[in-house]
């Protein structure tokens, strides 16, 4: 019954729903207002004024670079808000939720020990590269930090959390999952302080380099601030039992 | 002519702070008396002092701060007011004095005097009101705070009756603020100071809507029937409250309220024009007589009090709603005739309870060989109800009969009449009671209440008697009314 | 400083505070209270830099990384973002609350993590408010509302995980009506600032546009808990940490509403519909929120669960207010948005009080509180005859704004509405007073007990000050407010 | 009309993943499946967004050696992107949610949680 009236109701909401889609701009037109707002300066500008090849990083890091900004702070807001489930609660729970279980943990076969291991340098390598490549070629922080996330969890899941988290020193670890947000905050700063606008780049065109460096900067923090904040999420959800 | 001052706005300030200090430095019984009875002096000082100024037309006004862009919150001693005013304050000191007596064996009275006081300090401000608005808030203001003291008993019986108090009094509160919002959205003010300021091109039947709605709300705390349910209810609270506040203070705000709304708001000339102005005249004429008829059941001394207030507050009504001059002056002076009587009699009816314990009048058969004193006063309050010359409540009749002949409506003064011989029937059997029909076989000793409780009541009589024979007491003259009469129709 | 980077600032250091409460807060959030204390005091120290410069000069933007609009992001300061004060009050307040009731209440693991979310909650909810660009909002909208899921659980009860699901699944399905509408408005304008999406709006297809109005409306509705789409409100925010409950019921559901200004800064500028049908069926349900939600609100016990009922009777009042789209009206809605706000804090924070003091939170267990604990049951029920609109406090002048709206838009039987629905609402704020003052107490060690610590007793009179403050220098608000109201009305050409 | 839909069946597929989402979200009683009935509408919303910035016979939109014109609009690219990363966080909290439901109810099925209550 419930089911009934639900996919009745649903189909009733579709119809103006799709009354409103065949009113839209035809797809794929070169003459929608989207195409020809604000699309066309990106692509022909975005380059040079602001810095990357890849115009999607342009907008992503430079035009609209305070979404991201309000982005990466989404991914530290899930961080917390994992946290704020899961860590340990009252008494009687904290069995369950962050002490290891009774059991312990099934052995790994050798191969596949082996296996990670041969693997992840590469993996990190590519990692690195998706990272720093993302102002020229798709990729960027984002992608490069779930790849080296990957990663963190692979090799927890094969070799132990206690490998895995020798790549973030307890001492720095909290530092490593506010990256992504410190680095907007100090670039963002940084060009207010020297441009008189947050997140403003050196608009000289001579200084191209710059704008491509601070894009670099931006993705590494990115990188490094996704692949922590993945990595914790997993091991907090119990991950490493 | 008016005069920037800052007496109108110091008078229920001083009631305000005095709420303050009692509930800070209450508990001490000393400081609790120091204050409440200091600030009903000073507060009686200060409103006396403008008293000389208003005879002379000065106007006393006092602009605090504005709520809204437009409408502030703003303090006005014209005439009205002050009579309003002189009448609480005087009263409030006496009953400071009874309370003190009377609440001697009671609990929480940091509590009571805290909001006794809170009490007297809004009804101040209901007479000063400059706006509407300010009315309307010390209006509500005052509801809220009552409700403490009528619920002081904190019986099951006393919070039933609270709440019916406050069902009754929130809806209407919710009347006037409706009232008030079309009320500025009408005339785009909200102002007291003139005499109406509506007009008629906003069309006949709406204006109607909005008296019915107005004298709804105000009428609520002034018990027209059929909104008089709170009141004979809230008769659990103690005495001193239901003296001041039942008998002065909030059924007094509602009649002062209603004063405002026919003289203020809309004016004489624009009533003229609306017949619903006759209806709130037949409306009170059976407020009058029928809450007599209820009286005469009552066997509780202080319900039947307070179906005679439902009855007496009507005078003041239909004193407004003949239009005339001298229903007005009648209507004006009888805010203060009905004050002294009823509240002689509450003091009287609370005087008994404390002394003999008697709450019922079929028990209080010979009682004024036991309370002489107490039953004197008793008695001058019962003849001025009645209406017998040379006491408080024949002024009023007087001219309300006179009233009533202005107008041409000449039924009213049958009205008085029935009114008369309606009081008669249940004022008198007590007096009977009390004098005439000593139990047989006991001895009656006299037993007296305490200074506290009699001295105040006395001096309740003494201005009765004095109401009645010179129209007007030390600090209340009669001419006061008259000028709020004058002014009002722009004579 | 310049205005742009005061507006810069407004967000960015309660953000940079935010990430770096785990790192400075310490193992156990030892100095996270410290630490997220002093980061409020800064912002509101900013915010109030910022209503003085919007009421000096009007309003103002930031262009974020230098670009113009529409080609950047713009930060727009109007009149409607002047709540980035309540925000930061209500913020600061809330904190230096939580110190002894969250280390009470709250497993004590969780405490760094409690300040992280509260300050992300903020950021989210200054951010929501300022932003000038339509995706923007949607991020900080997220921001919010994630924190805001979480912190709801954060207690760890088993009925706190459950609402605050109920909470996330409602929540995000909001998001999602709100994301799809920005797509189509994109679509339409190809642009996601809102002054411009506004200019550019005009002419275009209507049926689209309408259903991106009908989809903003409904996706911000939730999220302020209109009925009938409040089922979420009354679980989350009654089982909620007291602090928390203040922010999601005095903050979090007025971004809803403050959202749907945006809404008609966009259409009543940009004309392309006619809205008078949807504010019919705002003014409507406003109505029937505030019935609702007073209805319910008198079969409840617990104590916070009755505040959180009487939130959507609130927020009824707001929407009616909206939706009569008379100037008195929307002044009167703006207002309350703030009024409220102090008035549900207030609230909020002394059941919090009473119930962090005595351990209680049922309104029959709770009697006689009122002898133990005269501060914090005063603040209430000054708290409490706010809320009802009783003069002279902050309800009051909301009320008779928005009635006086409903009177001046030609639908006085919507005024006659809100004024008897506020009888109602006292209904069951008069069983709260009378428990506390007037009942014999059913737990006689509750006389015992002792008045609040101060920095739980200091926020709560604060905010009870403020009720009566505002009430009796409502102009000042009110007059704030009103060149904004009547760009947005004069933009409607009318 | 009809010609008009086929032109923007994008755009219909969205609405119809959109519907197929809500569906599950109301209907389902497993907790997790809800949720996954969530990220079905996101992608549905998401994968309308980014039809909107295609354009016949477009280019990723990387300038370099051999770029050629027409490029596809960026915006909605760049949108999506923070989109998605919103929709994973919300779907970590949710099943931190549901893990925890878990642990204390020993049940994630909605109807079974109701009686609990």
């Amino acid at each position: 019954m419930k089911r009934a009236l639900t996919a009745a109701f649903l189909v009733l909401v579709s119809l103006p729903l799709l009354y409103a889609m065949s009113q839209l701009p035809q797809h794929g037109s070169a003459t929608s207002p989207a195409y020809t707002h604000i699309a066309p300066r990106y692509l022909e500008r975005g380059p040079e004024e602001a810095g990357a090849e890849n115009v999607v990083t342009d907008v992503i890091l430079n035009y609209r670079g305070f979404d991201t900004n309000g982005e990466v702070t989404v991914i530290f807001t899930s961080l917390a808000a994992v946290f704020a489930v899961l860590l340990a609660g009252r008494e009687g729970d904290e069995r369950s939720a962050s002490e290891p279980r009774a059991r312990t943990t099934p052995e790994v076969s050798p191969v596949a020990s082996f296996v990670v291991r041969l693997l992840s340098p590469f993996v990190a390598i590519f990692a690195v590269y998706v990272v720093m490549n993302g102002h020229i070629s798709p990729g960027g922080g984002f992608q490069g930090g779930t790849v080296f996330g990957a990663l963190l969890i692979l090799a927890t899941v094969v070799l132990g959390k206690a490998t895995a988290e020798k790549l973030q020193p307890a001492r720095i670890r909290g530092l490593l999952q506010a990256a992504a947000p410190l680095t907007f905050i100090a670039v963002g700063v940084a060009g207010l302080i020297m441009f008189g606008d947050y997140l403003a780049f050196p608009k000289a065109a001579a200084l191209a380099w710059v704008r491509t460096l601070w894009l670099i900067v931006i993705e590494i923090g990115i990188g490094v601030g996704g692949a922590s904040i993945i990595s914790a999420i997993f091991w907090q959800m119990g991950g490493d039992r | 002519m008016e005069v920037t001052d800052i007496r109108p706005i110091l008078a229920p300030a001083i009631s305000f702070a005095c709420t303050g200090l009692v509930f800070l430095m209450g508990r001490s019984t000393f400081w609790r008396r120091f204050w409440s009875l200091g600030a009903a002096t000073a507060k009686l000082v200060v409103v006396m002092s403008m008293l000389p100024g208003t005879l002379k037309g000065t106007v006393y006004v006092f602009k605090l701060l504005d709520f809204t862009p437009g409408i502030g919150l703003g303090f006005r001693a014209d005439a009205l007011g002050m009579f309003f005013a002189v009448v609480s304050s005087t009263l409030w000191l006496i009953t400071t004095i009874y309370a003190i007596g009377y609440m001697k064996p009671e609990h929480a009275k940091v509590r009571f005097f805290g909001f006794f006081a809170l009490c007297v300090s809004t009804t101040i401000g209901i007479a000063f009101a400059e706006n509407l608005l300010t009315l309307f808030l010390f209006y509500e203001t005052l509801t809220i705070c009552t409700y403490p003291l009528v619920i002081h008993e904190e019986t099951p019986e006393a919070m039933k009756a609270g709440r019916k108090y406050l069902t009754y009094t929130l809806i209407g509160g919710a009347f006037v603020l409706l009232g008030s919002i079309v009320t500025y959205q009408m005339a785009g003010t909200l102002t007291l100071s003139k005499p109406g300021i509506l007009s008629l091109s906003s069309g006949v039947g709406p204006l109607t809507w909005l008296f019915i709605a107005l004298v709804a709300g105000f009428g609520v705390k002034a018990a027209i029937m059929p909104l008089h349910g709170w009141l004979p209810s809230a008769m659990v609270a103690p005495t001193p409250v239901s003296a001041l506040l039942h008998a002065v203070a909030v059924v007094k705000a509602g009649a002062f309220g209603l004063l405002r709304v026919i003289y203020n708001v809309y004016g004489v000339e624009l009533l003229k024009n609306l017949p619903v102005i006759n209806w709130l005249a037949y409306l009170a004429a059976f407020t009058i007589l029928a809450g007599s008829f209820i009286a005469i059941y009552q066997d509780n001394f202080k319900r039947r009090l307070a179906y005679s207030t439902v009855s007496q507050l009507s005078y003041i009504i239909l004193g407004a709603a003949l239009l005339t001059p001298y229903g007005a002056t009648a209507a004006i002076a009888h805010i203060a005739n009905q004050a002294f009587a009823k509240i002689t009699m509450f003091f009287v009816a609370g005087s008994i309870q404390r002394t003999t314990g008697k709450t019922q009048i079929h028990e209080l058969a010979g009682i004024g060989y036991r309370m002489p004193f107490t039953m004197a006063a008793y008695t001058v309050a019962a003849l001025s109800f009645i209406g017998v010359p040379l006491f408080a409540g024949f002024v009023t009749k007087w001219y309300l009969s006179l009233g009533a002949l202005q107008s041409g409506q000449w039924w009213f003064v049958l009205v008085m009449v029935a009114s008369s011989l309606l009081n008669a029937a249940y004022w008198l059997p007590i007096i009977y009671l009390a004098w005439f029909k000593a139990p047989p076989g006991t001895r009656l000793e006299l037993h007296e209440a305490s200074p506290t409780l009699l001295l105040p009541t006395l001096l309740c009589a003494v201005y009765v008697i004095l109401l009645g024979l010179t129209t007007q007491v030390p600090g209340l003259p009669f001419s006061l009314a008259q000028a709020a009469v004058k002014f009002v129709f722009g004579m | 400083m310049t205005p742009s980077s005061l507006l810069v600032g407004i967000i960015v250091v309660p953000l940079a505070g935010a990430v770096l409460t785990p790192v400075i807060g310490g193992k156990a959030g030892k100095h996270a209270w410290t630490w997220a204390t002093t980061v409020m005091v800064a912002t509101s120290v900013i915010a109030a830099a910022l209503v003085n410069q919007v009421a000096r000069t009007g309003p103002f933007s930031a262009y974020l990384g230098g670009w113009e609009r529409p080609y950047g992001i713009e930060l727009r300061f109007d009149e409607f973002s002047a709540s980035v004060a309540v925000i930061c009050l209500l913020g600061l307040l809330a904190i230096v609350f939580s110190q002894k009731y969250a280390a009470k209440e709250l497993p004590p693991a969780r405490l760094g993590t409690y300040y992280t979310l509260l300050l992300l909650n903020l950021t989210g909810m200054l951010g929501f408010v300022v932003t000038g660009d339509l995706f923007n909002l949607f991020v900080f909208m997220e921001i919010l509302s994630l924190s805001g899921y979480a912190l709801v659980a954060i207690s760890g009860e088993r009925t706190a995980e459950m609402a605050a699901f109920k909470y996330l699944v409602m929540g995000a399905v909001s998001s999602l009506l709100v994301l799809f509408a920005i797509g189509l408005l994109y679509a339409l304008t190809g642009s996601l600032n809102m002054a411009d999406i506004s200019d550019r709006l005009t002419g275009s297809a209507e049926v689209p546009a309408m259903l991106a109005l009908a989809l903003l409306t409904t996706g911000f509705m939730v999220k302020a808990a209109l009925f009938p789409l409040h089922v979420w409100l009354p679980d989350a925010h009654a089982i909620a940490p007291s602090p928390v409950s203040a922010i999601l019921s005095g903050l979090v559901v007025k971004t809803g509403l403050l959202g749907m200004i945006r809404v008609y800064q966009i259409y009543y500028g940009a004309k392309v519909l006619d809205l008078s049908s949807l504010n019919t069926v705002l003014v409507w349900l406003g109505a029937i929120s505030i019935v609702m939600g007073a209805f319910f609100a008198i079969f409840q016990e617990d104590i916070k669960m009755m505040l959180a009922y009487s939130t959507i009777s609130n927020i009824g009042y707001i929407v009616m207010g909206l939706g009569l789209a008379s100037q008195y009206g929307i002044i009167g809605a703006t207002v309350h948005i703030f009024n409220h706000a102090l008035i549900k804090a207030t609230l909020f924070l002394g059941a919090g009080a009473l119930i962090y003091q005595t351990g209680y939170r049922n309104l029959s267990d709770l009697r006689g509180v009122g002898r133990s604990m005269p501060f914090t049951t005063a603040a209430i029920s000054v708290g409490a005859i706010s809320i009802v609109g009783m003069p002279p406090t902050a309800g009051f002048l909301c009320k008779w704004y928005i009635a006086l709206g409903a009177v001046q838009a030609g639908h006085p039987v919507f005024g006659v509405a809100l004024v008897f629905g506020a009888l109602f609402i006292f209904v069951y704020y008069i069983r709260m007073v009378n428990s506390f003052y007037f009942q014999a107490p059913i737990h006689p060690e509750i006389l015992e007990v002792k008045e609040a610590p101060l920095t739980m007793l200091a926020p709560v009179l604060i905010l009870a000050a403020l009720c009566l403050a505002m009430g009796l220098l409502g102009r000042i608000p009110l007059s704030f407010i009103e060149p904004a109201v009547t760009r947005l009305l004069g933009t409607l050409g009318g | 009309m009809i010609v008009h839909l086929w032109q923007n069946i994008d755009y219909v597929a969205s609405v119809v993943l959109f519907c197929i989402g809500l569906y599950c979200v109301i209907t389902k009683n497993n907790l997790i499946k809800k949720f996954i009935g969530l990220n079905i509408m996101e992608t549905s919303v998401f994968a309308f967004i980014v039809a909107l910035g295609v354009v016949d016979g477009g280019d990723a939109p990387i300038m370099g050696a051999g770029a050629r014109a027409p490029f596809t609009n960026p915006i909605p690219q760049a949108l999506i992107l923070t989109g998605i990363v919103v929709a994973v966080s919300t779907t970590a909290l949710a099943l931190s949610l549901v893990i925890r439901i878990y642990q204390h109810c020993g049940t994630i099925e909605a109807d079974e949680l109701r009686e609990m209550e």
